[in-house]
């Protein structure tokens, strides 16, 4: 569904991506870990069209997607829930709903993909008049996940969604992972807690200093002595 | 060339400047640049840290004001008139700011508190016309033939050409001295997380009330500076949002993170508008019969796209352009490139 | 003097300075609007928003008097003319100051001011042209008239209060505009091509100051300075109304307004503004979050 | 001696509120002169290099451009300026630095007034002249045209608050006492105020007979306007120049509303009967109406201003130059003052029609100023100007109160 | 060294923080954990003066801070990291932390003193300590860790560490751990500690307490609080055995 060729990205004069290929097929979830400053957020921006590739293709169910304009491409099916939440910070949760909601191919389902969200996270319905940048860190994960299902998405790209949440709400955000998945959507995944990750994923890619270096099933990776010594602190 | 050198002979340039056959006029025009310099510099003291003040003409006018009616009315001479004024500026940054700096108002909020005390500055003077004459204009008067050192009045220009160069010179100085000062690393850290400056144990609103209340005060000496050597103020010329803008105006262009860059900024807006006006000032292009231009518009409209261009191409103004420029061609480290990295570059 | 005070405070005409505060406050309410969405929604300063309304004053007076265009056609036209100039303020000013401090945008913005002044005088050079046109007043009593004018800036500002706040809180537009100053860069993530956002809140804003424009042009003479009485008072009336506002903004003109007239019945005129301006300072200090600013 | 020049540099105002408040066309008719005299061969021998400064209606750079034309460009003196406001520093400044000034256009007594300046000169009627006449005019008429005793009159000024408006207003005051009218209301506003309906309230409130007015442009229309609206009434509204004086400007921002308000000014050139004029000005009167037309094509009704300058620069150059180079040799500030105080032109001698006469030295409180300079009063009545007072040169027998027709009209 | 009695902090009509009272020992970590929106945040807040509490109070040493500004908490001795990192991004890393060292230290410091105390910080946790190196230059981890290094610049005799092993990778969770044992260690400073990774925190600290809605729920020993069934339910779930076992490895 989604793949990668040779893509080269960076910030500036700093090249953070050197050629990554990757795959991911429909229906499958795949997680990207690797060390701080692996370059993990960076694919993810590429993706999405929040920075530029200096060079490769990227594509999705074969239409390009470095040919189309940044902005159309949650329109093709990719949404993303950025590292560190990046919410609205003045506006309610609701609002920030509707924006994850703002192609105009989206808009009639406006209410049923809320209802879907606050069925997932009931917390939400709770706040859904109060300011995003009032909530805690992990009502605002919540948040920014569900602004990326707003657009009902075939494939959703995560960023560290576990990162300052409370384990019950790690598994929680696992378990809504797998739930995803039943539904048919297509996950892509960067996560720091790789021992619980590799548990939901198909497949998994390591990155390292902006280069791929592993790649291989869950079960393999898990079993790998490398990533357990590197990644699961054992 | 070493630097010490090099100011040296700055220094014995800028002395000789009056004996080397440079005109009045031309005099006249370094004296106004070197006030208006000092002005700058004392508010480019508070605005390097993100303090965007458009308050500064009510702190020239007071200064202004202050020094001239001491000296009608009272008969108080300006050397005690000028430290009454700075006093006065002083108190009103404080009593402005404090409640600012408590209630942590800041960006776009402070510029239009400072914004409307200038106005407030400016309309209680028009509107106490039958002391200060109003939008007429207040004319400190002339002691004896004047000449004299008790009035602080000169009627030898290349006496005030020194007396302005060491005020400036003193800017610079006082520029430098905060420059080193730890103050400076509080304030730039204030400007950019106050939560987090206050954890580490800066004190925030007295930090802001220091440099403030020097940055009025050193603009108000220069009110009262341009009051003694023009012998005439209004609410206009050293007052009102218009002197504010003008003010940050003139740092933008020169760089607001450099010792020079203020006066640069003045050296550059003087001169650019005395030139426009000059050159293309009065007349009128009339393509047909029918339809004339007006020439005398130019002048502004060649400053408004200058100052557009500038903003656009060389944010850091032109010293700091210049020096990033320099930096870059002898590639000596990123350590002073940090004290000038531009707001903008946020 | 104390006599003169209460005389003063009780007769019929402190009445009427209540009504033409209420009057003025339209159209100072007007004046803001356009401004109030640009700068309090989406955080880009123009500086220069009330040179933009001068020369939407200009162009009204030459379409209507020098073309002989209906007033109607040459308002409609004079708002095309505004959205234009505001969709250009964007499109080659601030488009290139969007990383940029928001000192930045205000000072470039001052240097467009400065052109739209210089660029009216050269074409238009220094008269006041005046659309000749009065709408006349509405006689309430013997002593009172209500301005036919001031009552339509009223109303006018009315309504596109309402209609912009809607749109605002409603629309997916609105949400997005009001996104776009919070978070520019996951605007992409959104699916909202923040370019054309940009230009289009722009262009709205323009439009607006067209509008006033036209109020503006039956009440005043044009020349190149206009601008200069009305800026910094539709600034301050933004922030007092707490930034993005829309509805404290239209209150808070008011506030401005009956200060300014209540002030100048008193006393001599400057004395109005002179209150209006400390009263702003004192608000901020109270309330910096704007007087009208919902607590969140 | 041919070949000799003499520089004089020329300040108005080109840009801001103040040019189009008249000051672009008191420029244009210092420049027609100008030119008229070049063309006639100049003076004694001297063509006139003029330089041209634009004060950008602010008296900073008024200030500026004078030092920079005298040190600069080393003009021999000065002419001009239209606002009080830049002549008030300037007159001080120049006279400190011992150059010759000539002031065509602005009023204010307190350019000259208690000053003691030696080398300023003003053949322009000032503020307090305007003050006074129109003062005197209501007294004159009020019993006979409006059956008002003038002891009961109720008066109001209202003036912008710059030098000009100040000192325009102190002449109505004082004159207004002196008479023992009933002064009901005196104020200054800024004349970039945006709003005047306060101050419409509050004449409103004060219910005067007549208004004084005295504004430059925005701030007339504005305030004329906002009274309409707001129904202000009384029998007489007399303005003082400035923005009164630009008549076509007047009809066409309020319309015939206009017609029967009353402006005190120097008389405007083309209205004066040629026949009341020394012989020869006439055919000076009017080549500056063609060169006026020329430059501003489509005028219906000439503005005084023009012809303001245009006189006034007129003495400098047929009367004060001449006597300047011939009796006392030359151009400079010494010899020029020594002309210039010996000038006696009697009444009918200036193309504003009245005569010029500098007090001697320490003669007066107003040194420089011209004491046979007197404005009259005019009235508005269709589009036409016509002289109301003095008695002697009235074309127009003054239509006193407002006639029913106006909208003002109590 | 710590006693906070009653303390509540309402949000317009929202009770973050209830009622809540604790307190500590000189040289103890305290693990602070709870839910997300639990409150732990904002206690931090109002320990360190960036909050005033609504009601309660805050004793340090004996002294009463509660609603004292936040740079005389910090003067006094309590120094603190936020959860998101707030940089100064002006300044360098060095002056960073002199800066911390400066103004943050009791008593009067010299210029020396508080560079000397600001290279000792970044050292510790190691962070460069040559004058030019840029903050920019760090990614997640070291901003962390320069959060810790301006707080210990500080001299604090307090620590509170608000996720400081956010986003960490998993060799860099254990060292960061390891660093704070070494803080109370070799500096004598006491710790409280907010962290979700329980793997790593119960290894550490000596004592939890939970919240839960803004109230303690529970308070004890790693190994007592992994086991409440209270805190599973509404904190740990699955991660319970793992914890438990953390708890017992410390
Ligand atoms: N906006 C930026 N400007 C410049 N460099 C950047 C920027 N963002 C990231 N980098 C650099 O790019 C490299 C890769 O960063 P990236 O954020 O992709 O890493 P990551 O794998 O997501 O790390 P982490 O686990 O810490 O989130 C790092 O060296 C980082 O310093
Ligand atoms: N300024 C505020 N206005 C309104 N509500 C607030 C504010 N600050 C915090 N809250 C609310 O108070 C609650 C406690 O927040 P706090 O940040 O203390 O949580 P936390 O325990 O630190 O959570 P996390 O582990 O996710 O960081 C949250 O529900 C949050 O939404
Ligand atoms: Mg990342
Ligand atoms: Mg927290």
């Amino acid at each position: 569904m989604l793949t990668l060729r040779n893509i080269n990205a960076g910030y500036g004069d700093f090249q953070a991506l050197f050629d990554v290929s990757l795959d991911v097929n429909a229906g499958e979830a795949v997680a990207v870990i690797g060390p701080n400053g692996a370059g993990k957020s960076t694919l993810m921006r590429v993706i999405s069209g929040m920075i530029p590739a200096t060079a490769g293709q990227i594509e999705m169910e074969g239409a390009s997607v470095l040919d189309a304009p940044a902005h159309d491409i949650v329109g093709m099916g990719i949404a993303h829930a950025p590292e560190n939440r990046r919410l609205f910070p003045r506006m309610t949760v609701e609002d920030n709903l509707r924006m994850g909601c703002f192609m105009p191919q989206f808009r009639d389902r406006f209410e049923e993909r809320k209802d879907f969200v606050y069925d997932l996270f009931p917390r939400m319905l709770e706040r859904r008049n109060q300011m995003a940048g009032t909530l805690s860190g992990g009502e605002q994960q919540m948040c920014a996940i569900g602004r990326a299902l707003m657009s009902d998405p075939k494939i959703l790209l995560m960023d560290e969604p576990s990162a300052g949440l409370a384990p019950v709400i790690v598994q929680q955000v696992f378990s809504l992972i797998e739930r995803i998945r039943g539904e048919g959507l297509t996950v892509l995944i960067v996560e720091q807690n790789v021992r619980q990750v590799l548990r939901i994923v198909d497949r998994a890619y390591v990155l390292e200093s902006g280069s791929l270096r592993l790649e291989g099933t869950s079960d393999e990776l898990l079993q790998s002595p490398e990533i357990q010594k590197a990644f699961m602190g054992m | 060339m070493n630097s010490k050198l090099l100011i040296a002979v700055i220094a014995a340039i800028l002395i000789s400047l009056p004996f080397l056959g440079l005109d009045s006029y031309p005099l006249h025009i370094v004296i106004v640049i070197l006030i208006w310099s000092f002005a700058y510099t004392g508010w480019t003291i508070m605005g390097r840290f993100g303090l965007v003040s458009l308050g500064h003409g009510a702190f020239m006018a007071i200064g202004g004001y202050v020094t001239a009616l001491l000296w009608n009315e009272l008969g108080l001479t300006p050397w005690i008139g000028i430290p009454v004024a700075m006093a006065c500026a002083g108190g009103m940054a404080a009593l402005i700011g404090y409640p600012c700096f408590r209630f942590r108002i800041v960006g776009h909020y402070f510029a239009l508190v400072t914004l409307a005390l200038s106005e407030v500055v400016r309309q209680v003077i028009i509107a106490t016309r039958n002391t200060t004459g109003g939008s007429l204009g207040y004319t400190p008067e002339r002691h004896g033939d004047g000449w004299s050192i008790m009035a602080l009045q000169f009627d030898d220009r290349v006496v005030f050409y020194f007396i302005a160069l060491g005020v400036w010179m003193a800017g610079i100085v006082i520029w430098y001295m905060v420059d080193r000062s730890m103050a400076r690393y509080a304030l730039e850290a204030i400007s950019e997380d106050e939560d987090a400056s206050a954890a580490v144990g800066v004190r925030v609103t007295k930090e802001k009330m220091k440099v403030t209340m020097l940055s009025a005060v050193m603009t108000a000496f220069a009110g009262a500076m341009y009051c003694q050597y023009q012998m005439f103020i209004s609410p206009d010329t050293i007052g009102g949002v218009g002197i504010s803008l003008q003010i940050v105006f003139a740092v933008v262009v020169g760089g607001i993170y450099n010792a020079l860059g203020p006066t640069i900024g003045a050296v550059i807006t003087i001169l650019l508008a005395e030139v426009l006006r000059i050159s293309i000032g009065t007349s009128a292009v009339c393509i047909t019969d029918k339809i004339c231009l007006n020439a005398a518009g130019v002048p502004l409209l060649v400053y408004g796209i200058m100052l557009i261009l500038f903003i656009i191409f060389l944010p850091k103004g032109i010293v700091g352009g210049f020096a990033d420029l320099w930096q870059a061609r002898f590639n000596n480290g990123a350590k002073s490139g940090n004290s000038a990295k531009s707001i903008a570059a946020k | 003097m104390f006599a003169e005070f209460t005389e003063a405070l009780f007769s019929i005409f402190f009445v009427e300075t209540l009504i033409n505060g209420l009057l003025l406050g339209g159209v100072l309410a007007l004046l803001s609007l356009g401004l109030n969405l640009i700068f309090g929604v989406i955080d880009v300063v123009w500086i220069c928003y009330a040179e933009i309304i001068m020369l939407g004053m200009y162009t009204i007076y030459f379409l209507h008097v020098d073309g002989g265009m209906p007033l109607i056609a040459a308002v409609a036209c004079g708002v095309g003319v505004t959205a234009c100039l505001g969709w250009l303020t964007h499109r080659l000013v601030i488009g290139y100051l969007l990383q940029a401090a928001p000192i930045n945008q205000l000072l470039a913005t001052g240097g467009l001011l400065f052109f739209f002044q210089g660029a009216a005088m050269v074409a238009f050079g220094v008269e006041f042209r005046s659309l000749g046109v009065s709408l006349g007043s509405l006689a309430l009593s013997e002593d009172i008239y209500l301005s036919w004018t001031r009552l339509l800036s009223f109303t006018i500002a009315a309504g596109v209060v309402v209609v912009l706040y809607q749109f605002l809180a409603r629309s997916y537009l609105g949400a997005a505009i009001r996104a776009i100053s919070q978070d520019r860069e996951i605007m992409i993530l959104m699916g909202v091509d923040t370019k054309k956002l940009y230009l289009l809140t722009s262009a709205i804003g323009g439009g607006l100051a067209g509008l006033a424009a036209a109020l503006l042009a039956l009440q005043y003479d044009v020349h190149p300075f206009i601008g200069l009485s009305f800026g910094p008072i539709t600034f301050m009336i933004c922030v007092m109304g707490g930034l993005g506002n829309m509805v404290g903004g239209f209150l808070a003109a008011f506030v401005f307004s009956e200060l300014i007239t209540i002030g100048g019945y008193f006393a001599e005129l400057e004395w109005g503004y002179v209150m209006a301006f400390v009263f702003f300072i004192a608000s901020m200090f109270v309330r910096p979050e704007g007087l009208f600013a919902r607590k969140s | 001696a041919a070949g000799k020049t003499i520089k004089i540099g020329v300040i108005y105002d080109y840009t801001g509120p103040l040019a189009g408040g008249g000051s672009d066309l008191q420029a244009l008719g210092a420049k027609i002169m100008i030119d008229h005299i070049n063309s006639q061969g100049g003076v004694e021998g001297y063509m006139i290099e003029p330089i041209y400064a634009d004060a950008q209606s602010k008296p900073e750079v008024a200030i500026n451009e004078a030092v920079r034309l005298i040190e600069q460009e080393k003009v021999d003196m000065l002419l001009g300026f239209y606002s009080s406001a830049q002549c008030v520093p300037v007159a001080a400044k120049v006279d400190s630095l011992k150059k010759f000034m000539w002031i065509t256009t602005c009023i204010s007594p307190a350019v000259l007034k208690g000053r003691n300046l030696k080398y300023v000169f003003r053949p322009q009627v000032h503020g307090a002249m305007f003050g006074e006449l129109s003062v005197d005019f209501l007294n004159s008429n009020a019993q006979s045209k409006m059956g008002i005793d003038p002891k009961k009159l109720r008066v109001a000024i209202i003036h912008e608050d710059g030098p000009y408006g100040s000192g325009v207003a102190g002449g109505n005051e004082a004159a207004a006492k002196k008479f023992g009218m009933n002064l009901v209301l005196k104020e200054g506003y800024s004349a970039t105020a945006p709003d005047l309906s306060s101050l419409v309230t509050k004449l409103k409130r004060k219910r005067p007979d007549v208004i004084l007015h005295t504004g430059y442009n925005p701030d007339i229309s504005l305030f004329l306007r906002q009274s309409k609206e707001q129904g202000l009434r009384f029998k007489a509204l007399i303005g003082h120049g400035a923005g009164y004086g630009v008549v076509d400007k007047l009809y066409d921002t309020i319309g015939n509303d206009i017609d029967h308000v009353f402006n005190v000014d120097p008389v405007s050139i083309w209205l004066l009967d040629p026949n009341s004029l020394a012989p020869g000005l006439a055919a000076v009167t009017k080549k500056v109406g063609d060169e006026y037309e020329k430059a501003k094509p489509g005028v219906t009704v000439k503005s005084a201003h023009v012809g303001m300058a245009a006189s006034n620069a007129h003495v400098f150059f047929s009367d004060v130059l001449p006597r300047a180079i011939k009796k006392y040799g030359g151009i400079d500030a010494e010899s020029l003052r020594k002309a210039a105080l010996e000038t006696d032109i009697a009444e009918g001698g200036t193309l504003l029609g009245f005569g010029v006469k500098f007090p001697g030295a320490g003669k007066s409180d107003m040194m420089g100023q011209n004491t046979r300079a007197s404005p009259v009063v005019m009235q508005y009545v269709g589009r036409k100007v016509y002289i109301a007072w003095p008695k002697a040169l009235q074309t127009i027998d003054p239509i006193l109160p407002l006639p029913k027709s106006s909208p003002y009209a109590k | 060294m710590l006693r906070v009695e009653g303390l509540s902090k309402h949000f317009g009509g929202f009770t973050a923080v209830d009622n809540v009272e604790f307190s500590l020992e000189r040289g103890e970590i305290l693990g602070l954990i709870g839910p997300n929106g639990s409150g732990k945040s904002t206690i931090f807040n109002m320990l360190s003066g960036t909050l005033e509490p609504n009601a309660g109070s805050i004793k340090l040493d004996g002294k009463e801070i509660a609603g004292a500004s936040p740079h005389a908490i910090c003067v006094m001795g309590v120094g603190r990291t936020f959860q998101i990192p707030r940089p100064f991004r002006r300044l360098s890393i060095l002056e960073n932390a002199a800066l911390a060292g400066y103004y943050g230290r009791a008593g009067a410091v010299t210029r020396a003193e508080a560079w000397r105390s600001a290279e000792e910080a970044l050292e510790l946790v190691g962070l460069p300590t040559d004058a030019a190196a840029s903050v920019d230059m760090l990614g997640a981890a070291g901003l962390k860790k320069l959060e810790l290094a301006k707080a210990l610049a500080t001299k604090p005799s307090l620590l509170l560490a608000d996720e400081s092993l956010g986003g960490l990778d998993h060799s860099e969770m254990d060292q960061a751990a390891d660093m704070l044992k070494n803080i109370r260690d070799e500096l004598d400073v006491t710790i409280i500690w907010v962290e979700h990774i329980m793997g790593v925190l119960m290894r550490v600290v000596d004592r939890v307490m939970v919240l839960d809605h803004g109230e303690k729920i529970a308070e004890g020993r790693p190994h007592e609080v992994a086991a409440n069934p209270k805190v599973i339910e509404v904190y740990l779930g699955s991660d319970a055995e793992e914890t438990a076992a953390a708890a017992h490895r410390g």
